[in-house]
């Protein structure tokens, strides 16, 4: 490998906890009982006392830590590279969020204890919420949602229950073919079909389609912007016009807020209900595939319609929860969302405030602006259009020797890279869409792209190369036809 | 800003590499007209030793040194510190969902760990990777228990959760789904008069919560039975996992779907989140199961290896027609899950959940002997227990604060047929003392 | 390789943070200044007003995160693996003791703060003090050595102010050839000069050889026990009876104590002063080379030789130090010791308990011995006598192949494993000192006899495989030679 | 026991396959007359939730929430997060000394950096692995000296750590090394006239700290030429390595070996350990230097590598002819200093180092301005202010104690001329409202 950038190393290899289980192995200790033992056939009713649980691992508390720590090094994370996961804005999680998040009066508080035993944690509610409505430029947010397609569903089912309240809550929901998959399943669960849009040339939503197929059935345009090709959606003053000059509502999935904080605000180009990601934008980790947090922010009607309860502060300073709001759609999650990723997120926009989410955003469109400008030659871009957070190229001239865009993928992993999200957005065949986020530096991002450029070549010389890879990984390719074909999703003895 | 590696002169370097002047000239994608034109309000940015101070007034502001017996869903576990140190680590920490798996094995392998747990704890064959909480996860049972049964009507016990059936009927109503709800009996247990009256061959499925939400458990197998006779499911919600470890399993009593909530394997309370749901099932299900599914399979060497499966259900390949919505899960709290049940072990989790039952029949035996509390509903119970005060709690709760303690949960919001009604638990955090210190006080009312 | 432990696996590379280092950049923040710039040239004088330091890096907060992570990754730990280097205990380090030793209110406290605002830190001093010497059958105890090289320099001062005292303080001190490096060098340090005992032919201290070399100029015999090729010295009443009836002091090196807890007590044989080595025995974490914690544990007549202070209670309960002790060596480290070590070491001790720690000796003895028998038909046992934790074999048969000690140990690398001890204790040619601890289960020690075992074999049917061992690692072996002839002890530009 | 894997059963099956009965026959070398026959007289074991109740306490005893001006070479400065989340990685917190290179290079290249850094601070050509803290490392570059010098006299300053000149003499004194002490004059500085009647050539080195434990910084240039003049060294130790940030280095005014407390780069008080000491010197002295070294190599492939070197000077091969006894050092407290030095960089070593200067330089004016108080030793100084009291220390203590102030040193006990003297430290860590707080109080003595 001509550029430098990682070589293998000894690894340990680890079973199955269960397979590391000896017989009477423990790894805790308790107090010891201080009460009587209590016979268990009265307490619980004979026929539902359970005896031990076959097959339940025994290992010493050494075996756990080496086991899990084993496992651990056979990740990729932010923390070790380069994560350039496409809609994904792999940003570095500072370790300065987890502390504070771990603050025993914090991290230790119920939720249900009386709210003047918890204001500390209300203030964090509502400050947060508060900032993300200036962020978004939105009149009202709520933190229930736990992750971005529960914000979707929740917002889905605001519009609903505004619409019917104005009397019709109408049939369908336009979403662009570009669109994340979580759009239409949301909206599907709020009741609504779905009419996709045919992005146009430039990868934007066509006025004309969207004239076309905007009428009294349509409650909604689900609108991602910028869009999962990184691009703005140039006309969204005409867009979101069409929809509202029929009775329609705006819907933005806010996933790629990293391209616009401090720059321009949905609030302030029509947008009606919108959700973020916190676990995007707002830097909080995303511990291999959660938890998250993504809050819906609305304009001023919508407000009624918020998820219950809302924070809010009396005349004295008190702040309490209303559970009291008739016309809420009621709860998409229990308590109050995932709060400890608040605290978190809350500490992020903290550390930067208003210039540094700005810088934030800005960095990460220079980042991908500079990575579109140095891989443009060597990879095909479906679109070129100016974008903001994210590029997204093609595999289309390594096609031609008959390579998939997981090929590539798979020969990145060689050089010490996360590969780009491949295959999404669908509209383009081979999509290899690229976010280094702000928090790369130049030299890594010049990295990156000698590894692109020379898989590039290796294309062309020497194709079997991207075929068998990764090859410096513990384990090779792995079979994901059989995966599915003979499904095994539980270990057995 | 620390975070950002490249500095002002290094974004001049890029820029000019690109030919270009200033960042503006990289935001012509959007148009002048929706341009923000002035800074976002927002504080100053804060400097660490400032955001310690700041998130510690939060902290100030919330109470602390209560004795509480809160639980009702969020229960109070003692949870080992290993579990912290791992899920610490940034290889953990800081990496995403695992499509790409052949460097993401420790998360797929740790998730399938936690797969198995699931299945072994309630007695099912299959597990998927974990839902946002109990109460989705509940959900997701429901819409799935639908799709399997193609009908639209469930008898629910009034003994679920109450949050978790809010998030049920949010749900729902979109999806003209019909949820009956039956009341309790003097024991606890759900009314079988009032069930067997509703029970029909259009139900789509039974659904209870045992234990439920006042600590009772439910004659699982009896409701099974009762299901299957009129080809409905049994859906059981565990709201109180650590139960399982000597409660028998409602697999074995007969369920077709258990779902729950974990956050007692480990999870710390965090305000109500993020704790971390499970949803289990029949194999035979496994299509209509929501969620990520981890799978085995073999490397182009033939070496064992773990990958994201049976994607064809999901959002990013199926969209509308997905069996859920949901990407993003509670992947990081599924781990801690992982851990805790592995610290514990086989010993350990029956051992945990004897000791609840213990200190639960304990407190019960004190409190039964104070004339001016009743306990309702003396079914068979893990650890909590309602009571019920002879006074107005309103009367009587300042009495609590300064003896700087936190009964338990006033049912009336919820139930407001429950006057005067605490929801109180009884886990092995708290000792002898402790539970004779809320004894003491409530003799004094 | 035929037995399955590892497999290499991609691992970043990592250049320097010097080299990593961009004009501009930054990795911290902080509260603006309150107060008013003052000229520093009138505060500092002119000439001494220090100007940037060239070459000092410039990174940001993600750089130094990424930086060190990706070099933990090139570190082989407990946490990842079997570390069984001979007189080191390489046990498992409790999570615990991390989290009890980080308490806000223990780790943040300054040692001249006045001793009523300390006295939970005087507890802990007291409290640990009290059980080593409880352990160790001693009287009194210092914990203000920071290692056991320390520890041994602080014992044979003690000695020498205690002789002084008696009249003489002698000339020399007189240690087993098998001792390890620091007990010379610290009884030069002390002022004495050192006699090598040559061991007898079952590695043991001869008799004879004793009896010759005790006389008026002998101070003191240091002796480790169990000695450093796991032996206990079994004729310990007959080696204390001929120093002390010559008016010599006995000294040991508890760096072993490891095998002994719950078992014998070093003041129970007749020992007057002994050290430990908490960072060993008592779990503390090693840390890639210390911090330690070498606490002195003396008999009654020693006591007031102690450094200074002691920790003491009054009659009411309060404690303090005492810094008033007129005939006290005086100081071996500023303050108290590693207090931070002492804090985890106590964490442990109560952790076990009277029965864990017997527990711990009894184990770490049973999995000594385990490997002996598991592997002396595979390797050279130079003293086939009783051991107790650790087992020293030697690379005789292999040599035959012209294989040093040192390839059997890269080989070991390749395994998964970390190499035991080698080349110590001197009195074995091409020693391959093995201590497991009781931490190792069955199942880890069963693997890593395999691999042993697999050695042995690859010895005579391979040896060049192992002659350039090891095969998996990111660097490959490195040249120690070239270090130490052309020195290059810093980066520079 | 949670931390050993093998069960009791395990045990036994290990013991049958050697063919023995029980633990004891393991015990055949331990001769019956000295086995212990009763258990340890120590408390029962203890669970984690009783440990941290334990721990809790210990806690709960020492006083909290003390504005404290107590520097003294424990100085409090900011501690970055990322700090402890680095060390706390099993990799650098559970490895031995790096022994085996291949598969330690984490460690070795990270102290090879620490290694660098102590040099730039310093200004010296090649600094070791680390010492066990300052004042070893101050002992150590002293029998250094000796050995460098072949000469056996110290001039030393009264205005050195006294704490670190009780260390010097515990080891001098069996070195037959003459220590000398050398006043201060009323600048705070050392006194000359005291040092040119002591300095001849039989002393080997003039040993000064700077910033002294007055706070005051030595005129290192005129030393190293006095010194130089009688073919002595000039030995620099500095307690407060902060100030280098702002401070000329005494390698750039001549010191030939210079040592410290490298403490305050990252390193919390923890009551006075562990810390982390260095030692840096000249390159020709390297072969007389103390202590572990680190040096740069290439492997069998020609690739940049770290090893252990020099160790020819060391215990474990020269044994009683080793330049010192120490063998574990500081290394995790190195690498802690390490990544403090790594963020804070160029630019925040400085920054840090000047509001420093400037809170001193505050406090200094306010406290000018108290009749009741008497500033000491005027010369330039870093963030350290001697003041002496109009009353007795003893009668006004109370006062501090309940405005929960600890003001800084009384001097006396290590300077008994300083009668109600106080050391105090104004670091970036006090804001203007702090040293407002205790100006306050003093004025109302
Ligand atoms: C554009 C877009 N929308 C929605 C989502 C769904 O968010 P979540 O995974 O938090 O449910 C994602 C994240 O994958 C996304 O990239
Ligand atoms: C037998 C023996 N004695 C003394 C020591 C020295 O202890 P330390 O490294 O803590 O100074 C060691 C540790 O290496 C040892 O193994």
């Amino acid at each position: 490998m001509t550029i430098h950038t990682s070589t293998p190393h000894i690894n340990q290899n680890e079973e199955l906890i269960f397979e590391r289980s000896s017989p009477g192995r423990v790894g805790y200790d308790l107090p010891a009982l201080d009460v009587r033992e209590f016979d268990l056939e009265s307490a619980l009713g004979g026929e539902n006392v359970r005896d031990f649980i076959e097959d339940f691992p025994e290992v010493s508390e050494m075996d756990v830590v080496r086991h899990f720590t084993r496992l651990s090094t056979w990740n990729f994370s932010i923390d070790a590279g380069m994560y350039p996961l496409g809609s994904c804005t792999m940003k570095y999680n500072p370790k300065i969020n987890e502390r504070v998040a771990r603050l025993e009066g914090i991290c230790n508080t119920h939720p249900l204890a009386p709210e003047t035993l918890v204001q500390g944690n209300l203030e964090i509610l509502k400050k947060l919420s508060d900032f993300l409505a200036e962020i978004t430029g939105m009149d009202a947010v709520s933190l229930q949602p736990p992750a971005g397609a529960s914000g979707e569903l929740t917002g889905v089912m605001m519009i609903r229950a505004c619409l019917t309240e104005r009397g019709n809550p109408r049939k369908k929901v336009l979403i662009p073919d570009s669109a994340h998959g979580t759009n239409p399943a949301s909206a599907v669960m709020a009741g609504y079909s779905v009419e996709a849009l045919k992005s146009d040339a430039h990868g934007c939503v066509s006025l004309e389609g969207l004239e076309a197929a905007m009428n009294e059935d349509v409650a909604a345009l689900m609108l991602t912007n910028p869009n999962t090709l990184g691009i703005f959606e140039s006309h969204i003053a005409e867009i979101t016009a069409i929809i509202h000059s029929r009775g329609g509502l705006v819907y933005m999935d806010g996933a790629n807020l990293n391209a616009l904080m401090g720059l321009t605000r949905p609030g302030d180009f029509g947008i009606d209900v919108m959700h973020m990601n916190l676990h995007k934008t707002m830097s909080t980790p995303h511990g291999g595939g959660g938890p998250g947090s993504g809050p819906v922010a609305v304009k001023k009607f919508l407000e009624p319609y918020l998820p219950s309860p809302t924070v809010e502060v009396n005349q004295q300073g008190k702040y309490f929860f209303n559970h009291d709001r008739s016309k809420s759609i009621g709860k998409v999650k229990a308590f109050y969302g995932n709060f400890g990723t608040a605290v978190r997120a809350l500490c992020y926009i903290l550390a930067n405030g208003s210039a540094g989410l700005k810088e934030a955003s800005s960095v990460a469109i220079l980042n991908a602006n500079y990575l579109k400008h140095k891989l443009r030659d060597f990879y095909d871009l479906p679109y070129d259009e100016p974008v903001l957070h994210e590029v997204v190229f093609s595999n289309k001239r390594q096609a031609k020797h008959n390579l998939s865009v997981m090929d590539i993928a798979k020969r990145l992993m060689d050089y010490g890279f996360h590969p780009p999200t491949v295959a999404f957005p669908l509209i383009v065949h081979g999509a290899l869409m690229i976010e280094p986020t702000e928090t790369e530096s130049k030299e890594e991002l010049d990295r990156f792209i000698a590894a692109m450029m020379s898989i590039a070549g290796e294309a062309e010389t020497n194709p079997d190369l991207l075929r068998h890879a990764p090859h410096l990984t513990r384990v090779k390719r792995l079979d994901e036809v059989q995966a599915a074909r003979r499904p095994v999703l539980r270990w057995k003895r | 800003m620390r975070y950002i590696p490249n500095s002002v002169e290094g974004q001049q370097e890029m820029l000019r590499e690109m030919g270009l002047k200033s960042l503006e000239d990289l935001f012509v994608g959007i148009p002048q007209e929706v341009r923000l034109k002035t800074p976002l309000n927002l504080p100053q940015a804060m400097t660490e030793p400032e955001l310690l101070e700041e998130f510690g007034s939060y902290a100030g502001k919330n109470a602390s040194g209560m004795l509480s017996f809160l639980g009702a869903g969020v229960n109070e576990h003692y949870i080992p510190t290993v579990i912290d140190s791992i899920i610490s680590r940034g290889e953990f920490l800081t990496s995403y969902t695992p499509y790409q798996a052949e460097i993401a094995q420790g998360t797929l392998q740790a998730i399938f760990e936690f797969q198995t747990l699931m299945c072994l704890l309630t007695g099912m064959e299959v597990s998927n990777a974990s839902m946002y909480d109990g109460s989705t996860a509940l959900t997701e049972a429901m819409l799935m228990a639908a799709r399997v049964a193609q009908k639209n009507r469930f008898l629910m016990a009034s003994s679920v959760h109450p949050e978790y059936r809010i998030v049920v009927n949010t749900y729902t109503r979109h999806q003209n789904l019909k949820v009956d709800l039956i009341g309790c009996a003097d024991d606890g247990s759900i009314d079988f008069t009032e069930l067997e009256s509703g029970l029909n061959n259009d139900v789509a499925a039974i659904v209870v919560q045992s234990p439920n939400f006042f600590g009772n458990l439910e004659p699982l197998k009896k409701l099974a039975a009762m299901a299957h006779d009129c080809s409905a499911l049994l859906v059981v919600c565990v709201a109180e996992a650590l139960s399982l470890g000597i409660v028998c399993s409602p697999g074995s009593a007969g369920a077709d779907i258990v779902c729950g909530e974990a956050q007692s394997l480990g999870v710390p309370a965090s305000f109500g989140g993020p704790h971390v749901g499970f949803l289990t099932c029949r194999e035979k299900f496994v299509r209509n199961l929501p969620g990520r599914l981890i799978g085995q399979t073999v490397d182009s060497e033939g070496k064992r290896g773990f990958v994201l499966t049976l994607s064809t259900r999901e959002q990013h390949i199926r969209r509308e027609k997905a069996t859920s919505n949901i990407c993003t899960n509670q992947n990081l709290f599924a781990l801690m899950a992982t851990i805790y049940c592995s610290l514990l072990g086989k010993k350990g989790i029956r051992e945990v959940a004897a000791q609840n039952v213990a200190k639960t029949q304990y407190a019960l035996s004190e409190l039964s002997k104070i004339p001016a509390v009743r306990i309702l509903y003396p079914g068979p119970r893990f650890n909590e227990i309602v009571v019920q005060l002879s006074k107005p709690f309103e009367d009587v709760a300042s009495r609590f604060d300064s003896a700087k303690i936190i009964p338990g949960l006033p049912l009336e919001r919820y139930y407001p047929a429950l006057k005067n009604c605490l929801l109180l638990s009884f886990t092995e955090t708290k000792s002898k003392a402790h539970i004779d210190r809320l004894i003491q006080l409530l003799k004094t009312l």
